[in-house]
């Protein structure tokens, strides 16, 4: 290894930085370590003349490694990550030190604050000296996509890369394509025919050249990596067919969450207390009845059945409360003079048309009622036959303050939707990861929102999250967009801060295969060494931590360069 | 203890003049809104939350309704378009007709046919009773003129008879509007909460009910203080003529022409002046549906702005007629004057909006009652 | 000169730093004595860090993750916990006190939760006195 | 190698010594067995206690850098250790930390979870066989008629010859195996190009699993740990896999696998392999990793079945590791 010639710029931030940090003293502080060749302080590092200045210096004192105190490297790592590859020098041989986000924004002493920010800017420097360049890569495309899920979202998707000319083959659980959708009699907020809708676009699907259907079939196992993927599935227990392709859609949908666990409701006991599900059955029968075949005079609608409650699920399941609007305008046209009450606990409607759709709503001679998800939820009891009707509902109004008892002959349970069962495989498989509530994480809750961390691996529709039509279809044309464009690329950048095996250390031991989450790492048995593939890996590091031999290095990671740091933080103490 | 929500009573409120139900959607922006609305006896939310929800008994043992002077503040402010104000008024009306016994009351609010028809049956009688009833008892009108050349009116309308009719008349409704005030207590005191309050404290308290009758401190709370001004001239001018009429009826109905300065004379053009002030105020406000308490107006208040100002101006010609002696247009208007007044005051007093002459005051009487209520004791069934 | 312990910190990229740069544009002020460090995961973390951070005379060492299922990289805070717990275990039978070394888990939104940890930590560290790995280290032998 | 080679060369000068150690090492370099002929025509012992009388102040004497080699075995834990680590490294070209003691502390290393105090109250004190009520501990200096009698001092911690002298190269072991000796033996004498100054030698940089005949799989997860007598070794499947912690994926290769093959698992006296800074971290994160369990809880309890993950992980290393010493 050369000698490290590295080259500190302090930042100002104008006086983001400035103001606490004494930007003066960090840099005389530095300058005269070890390795240091030149260090600076600038008003914006991260402005074109801040760039400048490093690129000129990196040139002209000959520097093969940067380090700049500045923001969060979250922020500007890459600006100057460029910067140094534009410069000559690879863009892996450059550290940030975080002295705003974690030091002048937060603190409030300036000696502290500066006594800190030497401390960061020190262990950056110590680290750098064992940055290794790092190349970057990219892999061919293959341009079929797999779409898991046969509901709107899947079918979608599958529609958009279809039209665009590419293979789709979409893979379904069930012995029907259609989803959720297909079980809806209407829609919100403009109770638009759910049937009307779905049906052409399975029409579609079954029709389109590019896609095939798979129905009754299950993922079990993937392999590859983006745009090299392959999957081998068995179709009516027949041979299984290989299948090649070079980016995933999970659409794998949600399950309605089962009430019998909330003891208040009484579901299943009382046989007209029904989940939102079943109501929409009788609503595609036809009729709204009761088990005796009366139609009700009373109809309670119950919110958040499971959601918004931290012993059930505590998320918003976010269509219920349009749904059990949607009811009230189909109970009100079935059932003119049946009295309707809304028990809720909140009324979101948050989306477009939905403030309207409730004001209409309102309307409609309903009685909403509010309940306390935390403290009570209200019960569902039998009614006595002097009542004169079949249930009870008492509860705890909010907005009176009152305790009060509902007279009801049904009771609709606006159910939660939850994630889907046994997606486990399916996660395995494609090498996503499940949040806390068992749904399909993002890359990036805002920014990258259909994106998973697995390359080639996109996430659409309610595996994601709770969400109506409108969002399920925009999350599927946004996958689709997405792979198009990778296809259209033909070849996709992957990560370089990967991990990699030391053969001359590693013993074979194997510890490190089970702990990968992405399935990176393989045995051979020729060498008796494990060998990661570094197109799958994703760079968390966890095989390095788990490598009893110190055999697998964690590129950009590496022992050394955080022990470095952890010397470099504590050293001027 | 759960009460039990009537969700028919959302229709029943309906016919009192409740608009949109489902409006409302509980900011608060209302209560926080009224210079009127107190700890304790907080409104309007609340108790359109019990509209809302039919709660019945808890409705009709509310106080609040009364304690509201209708600014239109909340109104103005909601920026849910629930009009708190007017479901306020509507829920004056219906406690109307609740503490009336009679059922009357509900009948003359919801039925426009019954509330008209039964004004236009007693201006019958009234007309028949001076038409026929007084011929027949042997009086007989002369067209005569008094020395002074002023009508002779009271041998049109014998004094004594006219007299003992008021004081009939004001029995009648005196004792309907106890009664029902009797009921109010027992809604708003006895019967909801199960309290009591001791004597002493209906002594104690006795002078806000006197009082908030002539003062009307509460109205002068709300924020544009020309209202419970003109209310107030409107509301003393009423009664400085209620109590001549029924009380000094003899001193009142003289036939003598008493100069202007006469203290007979000034009381009348007092009332007249603030009776009419505070119906023009009323009227061209509900004409011109600027200001948010006018904005919607019930046919019972149509009705008693009418009849007011018809027994107002047909006093006012009466009173003209007669100084001038023209005793022909003289008895004519006294007839009209009392087809209109005895009506008006046998049906809006005990039945309809007039009787929040005694409700209100009475309403801020029970409300300092109702602080000081303590729990009544019940009979409890212990198991053993 | 008065105690001003000093606490080193890891922290993974996507949820506790992200959380922690959160406490700085949100300007939540807390105490200066943490120096962060930033890996990609927790998963990655390994008791060698955190023993070196002791070593050269941290008085108490901060390991931050995602929480539980919300791992970027699936369960690396998974694997964390199950090294952490064993190498508390380890340390406590070195003689490192508990509070030395804490695990605990930050999201990308908990700035605010991420400062009053730090405050917090400071303020028990503060009341345990420095650390003495450092000073057990200095052998008295040298030139008997 | 042959007589006639060494008598080509003159012979070097050899010199083992003993400081805080168990003799092990010293019977090691005799294990050579035959060897040790050829050891003896290439080298002249000119120091070893275990072997030859020569007084300290006979080394004392030697001229500085006189001794070729030493092999020095034996952790350092008093004055005299101290003392004769410091002589020798003066009169020596090339020092050896030999063995476990040496290289890391070894078995006596352990005494650093405890101190000078505890060690003595146990010794002089608390031992069974002991009667001592007035307390009577070891004193460095006692003057008697003749004149004053000297202890070296007991140093409160256990230290390894690096952290004393400096070291040439390490042999780890305890002991290290005789074939190593002689290999890096050999290769010193035949004048070979050395490794660089601080190498570890006579010791693979793979570590065990690299030569264990025992069957591997990824199969690491771990529901419980056994203490090697809690359960019936199959004798075929990695250890590690039946819930039986074994240093051997941690721990260098060169003893040929021998406690394995003896159906015991490694207890990692031939230390870290290259590039771990910590003898034990690296093990201890391995075997973190391998608990089969989500919930705090449950990773406790399977934690528990770890008794002493200090003793078991830095069993040869303490004094060598990181922390050095349990915190006084």
């Amino acid at each position: 290894m050369e000698e490290p010639r590295i080259g500190v710029y302090v930042c100002w931030c104008g006086t983001n930085i400035s103001k606490m940090v004494d930007v003066e003293a960090v840099t005389n502080e530095v300058k005269a370590l070890p390795n240091v060749t030149i260090a600076k302080n600038y008003k914006y590092m991260c402005s074109d003349p801040g760039q400048d200045l490093i690129i000129k210096d990196i040139k002209l004192h000959n520097l093969n490694r940067v380090v700049v105190a500045a923001c969060s490297p979250r922020i500007h790592e890459l600006t100057f990550r460029t910067a140094c590859e534009k410069a000559g020098i690879n863009p892996y041989l450059f550290e940030m030190a975080n002295v705003r986000e974690q030091d002048s924004w937060v603190h409030t002493d300036r000696t502290e604050a500066t006594n800190k920010a030497i401390d960061l800017v020190v262990a950056a420097i110590r680290r750098v000296r064992y940055h290794e360049p790092l190349q970057k890569r990219f892999v061919n495309v293959n341009p079929a996509t797999l779409i898991i899920g046969g509901g709107i979202s899947g079918l979608t998707a599958a529609l958009e890369i279809a039209n665009a000319g590419k293979q789709v083959y979409l893979v379904e659980k069930s012995d029907q394509l259609g989803g959720q959708v297909k079980k809806f009699d209407l829609t919100f907020p403009h109770l638009s025919s759910a049937q009307q809708m779905i049906r052409p676009i399975v029409q579609r699907v079954d029709n389109h050249p590019n896609i095939s259907v798979f129905l009754e079939t299950e993922i079990r196992e993937v392999t590859g990596y983006i745009g090299n993927f392959k999957t081998a599935i068995s179709v009516n227990g027949g041979d299984p067919v290989e299948l090649e392709f070079g980016n995933i859609i999970a659409a794998v949908g949600l399950k309605p969450f089962n009430p019998e666990v909330i003891s208040e409701y009484n579901y299943k006991e009382f046989p007209d207390v029904i989940t939102s599900f079943e109501f929409e059955e009788k609503l595609l029968a036809g009729r709204i009845l009761t088990v005796y075949g009366k139609e009700p005079r009373n109809v309670a609608i119950i919110h958040c059945v499971g959601s918004r409650n931290k012993k059930y699920h505590e998320y918003c399941s976010r269509v219920c409360c349009m749904a059990a609007l949607k009811y009230v305008h189909q109970v009100r046209a079935a059932l003119p003079s049946a009295n309707i009450f809304e028990i809720y606990a909140d009324m979101r409607a948050y989306g477009k048309g939905h403030e309207e759709f409730y004001a209409l709503t309102t309307h409609r001679q309903i009685m909403f009622l509010m309940y306390d998800q935390q403290k009570k939820l209200p019960v569902i009891n039998q009614a006595d036959r002097s009542d004169n009707c079949n249930m009870i509902i008492e509860m705890d109004e909010l907005l009176s303050g009152q305790s009060i008892e509902v007279p009801v002959d049904m009771v609709i349970l606006m159910v939660n939707m939850e994630a889907q069962e046994n997606v486990k495989q399916v996660v395995r498989a494609i090498g996503v990861s499940l949040c806390g509530n068992q749904f399909f994480i993002e890359k990036h809750p805002k920014l990258d929102p259909v994106a998973t961390t697995t390359g080639g691996v996109y996430i659409i529709g309610t595996c994601q999250g709770p969400k109506d039509i409108p969002d399920s279809v925009a999350q599927a044309r946004a996958a689709a967009a997405r792979i198009l464009g990778a296809i259209a690329q033909g070849s996709v950048p992957i990560e370089v801060t990967t991990a990699s095996v030391n053969e001359l250390l590693c013993c074979g031991c194997q510890t490190c295969i089970g702990v990968c989450p992405y399935k990176a790492i393989s045995y051979d048995e020729n060498n008796k060494v494990s060998i990661v593939n570094e197109i799958l890996c994703k760079g968390c590091g966890t095989c390095g931590s788990a490598c009893p031999a110190g055999a697998i290095i964690s590129k950009h990671f590496t022992d050394l360069q955080i022990l470095s740091e952890i010397e470099g933080v504590m050293s001027m103490s | 203890m759960s009460v039990r929500v009537h969700p028919e009573l959302r229709n029943q409120l309906m016919q009192f003049g409740i608009g949109d139900w489902n409006a409302c959607y509980h900011c608060g922006t209302c209560t926080a809104m009224c210079p009127l609305s107190e700890e304790g006896f907080l409104f309007p939310r609340k108790k359109i939350r019990l509209m809302q929800m039919g709660l019945k008994n808890e409705i009709e043992s509310s106080v609040e309704p009364w304690l509201c002077y209708y600014c239109g503040d909340c109104t103005s402010t909601c920026p849910r378009d629930a009009n708190p104000g007017e479901l306020m008024m509507s829920l004056r009306r219906y406690l109307t007709s609740i503490y009336d016994w009679t059922g009357l009351s509900k009948k003359f609010y919801t039925s426009e046919v019954w509330e008209i028809g039964s004004i236009l049956l007693i201006a019958v009688l009234v007309v028949i009773a001076f038409l026929i009833g007084l011929p027949a008892m042997g009086y007989s009108f002369t067209t005569e003129l008094t020395s002074q050349g002023g009508v002779k009116i009271n041998s049109f309308a014998p004094i004594h008879i006219i007299e003992a009719f008021d004081w009939a008349m004001a029995i009648v409704v005196g004792g309907l509007l106890i009664s029902n005030i009797l009921r109010m207590y027992y809604k708003i005191i006895w019967k909801h909460g199960h309290t009591k309050v001791t004597f002493w404290v209906h002594v104690r308290e006795f002078w806000r009910l006197v009082f908030n009758f002539s003062v009307q401190p509460k109205f002068g709370k709300c924020d544009d203080k020309r209202y419970w001004f003109s209310h107030w001239f409107l509301m003393s001018g009423y009664t400085i003529m209620f109590i001549v009429v029924v009380v000094f009826l003899p001193w009142f109905q003289t036939e003598k022409i008493l100069p202007p300065w006469h203290l007979q004379r000034a009381l009348g053009y007092y009332a007249t002046f603030g009776l009419l002030f505070g119906l023009l105020v009323a009227i061209t406000g509900r004409m011109r549906r600027k200001d948010v308490k006018f904005y919607f107006s019930h046919v019972s208040d149509w009705l008693f702005l009418v009849m007011l100002t018809l027994t107002v101006i047909t006093g006012i010609l009466i009173h003209i007629f007669r100084i001038y002696g023209m005793p022909y247009a003289t008895y004519i208007f006294y007839i009209i004057h009392m087809a209109v007044l005895v009506p008006m005051i046998l049906i809006e007093v005990p039945f309809s909006k007039w009787s929040h002459l005694a409700y209100r005051p009475f309403a801020v009487y029970f409300q300092h009652l109702k602080t000081h209520a303590v729990p009544r004791k019940t009979k409890i069934n212990s198991i053993n | 000169m008065d105690f001003r312990p000093k606490i080193v910190a890891f922290l993974c990229n996507w949820c506790a730093y992200t959380g922690a740069d959160l406490a700085g544009t949100s300007r939540i002020h807390y105490a200066p004595n943490i120096r962060i460090i930033r890996i990609m995961c927790s998963g990655r973390i390994e008791p060698t860090f955190i023993l070196k951070a002791f070593q050269q005379g941290a008085d108490g060492v901060l390991v931050c993750g995602c929480h539980p299922g919300d791992c970027h990289y699936q369960e690396g805070n998974y694997k964390c916990l199950r090294r952490f717990k064993l190498l508390q275990k380890f340390t406590r039978q070195m003689g490192i006190e508990k509070d030395r070394l804490r695990l605990e888990w930050i999201s990308a939104s908990e700035g605010k939760q991420f400062a009053e940890l730090v405050n917090d930590m400071t303020k028990t560290l503060l009341s345990m006195g420095p650390s003495k790995v450092k000073s057990s280290l200095e052998v008295e032998h040298l030139n008997v | 190698m042959s007589s006639e080679q060494t008598n080509l060369k003159p012979k070097l000068k050899l010199a083992v010594y003993w400081g805080s150690a168990c003799g092990g090492c010293c019977v090691s370099v005799l294990d050579t067995h035959e060897k040790l002929l050829d050891i003896v025509a290439a080298a002249d012992p000119v120091f070893w206690p275990i072997a030859l009388d020569i007084k300290y102040k006979d080394v004392e004497a030697m001229p500085d850098q006189s001794i070729d080699l030493t092999l020095f075995n034996g952790a350092v834990r008093n004055s005299e250790n101290q003392h004769i680590a410091q002589l020798l490294r003066k009169k020596t070209k090339i020092l050896v930390a030999y063995g476990s003691c040496a290289y890391m502390g070894g078995i006596p290393g352990l005494a650093n979870f405890s101190g000078k105090s505890e060690v003595f109250e146990r010794a002089y004190v608390e031992t069974e066989s002991t009667k001592n009520p007035e307390r009577i501990f070891p004193v460095t200096e006692y003057p008697v008629e003749e004149g004053t009698l000297k202890l070296p001092k007991f140093f409160n911690d256990v230290l390894p010859l690096n952290k004393v002298v400096d070291v040439d190269y390490y042999i780890p072991g305890c002991p290290p195996q005789s074939e190593r000796l002689i290999e890096v033996f050999t290769a010193i004498v035949s004048g070979a190009q050395l490794p660089p100054k601080g190498s570890v030698v006579g010791a693979n940089d793979k570590t065990n699993c690299d030569e264990c005949k025992r069957t591997k799989s990824e199969n690491k997860t771990i529901d419980r740990f056994y203490r090697p007598w809690e359960i019936q070794d199959d004798k075929e499947t990695c250890f590690l896999e039946q819930g039986v912690i074994c240093m051997g994926p941690a721990t260098r290769g060169g003893c040929g696998v021998r406690c394995v093959e003896g159906n015991s698992p490694c207890r990692g006296c031939y230390g870290p392999p290259p590039g771990a800074t910590d003898p034990g971290a690296k093990m201890m994160s391995a075997i973190g990793t391998m608990i089969n369990a989500d919930n705090p809880e449950e990773i406790d309890k399977i934690i528990e079945s770890i008794v002493d993950p200090a003793g078991l992980f830095y069993r040869f290393s303490l004094p060598g590791s990181i922390l050095g010493r349990k915190v006084q």
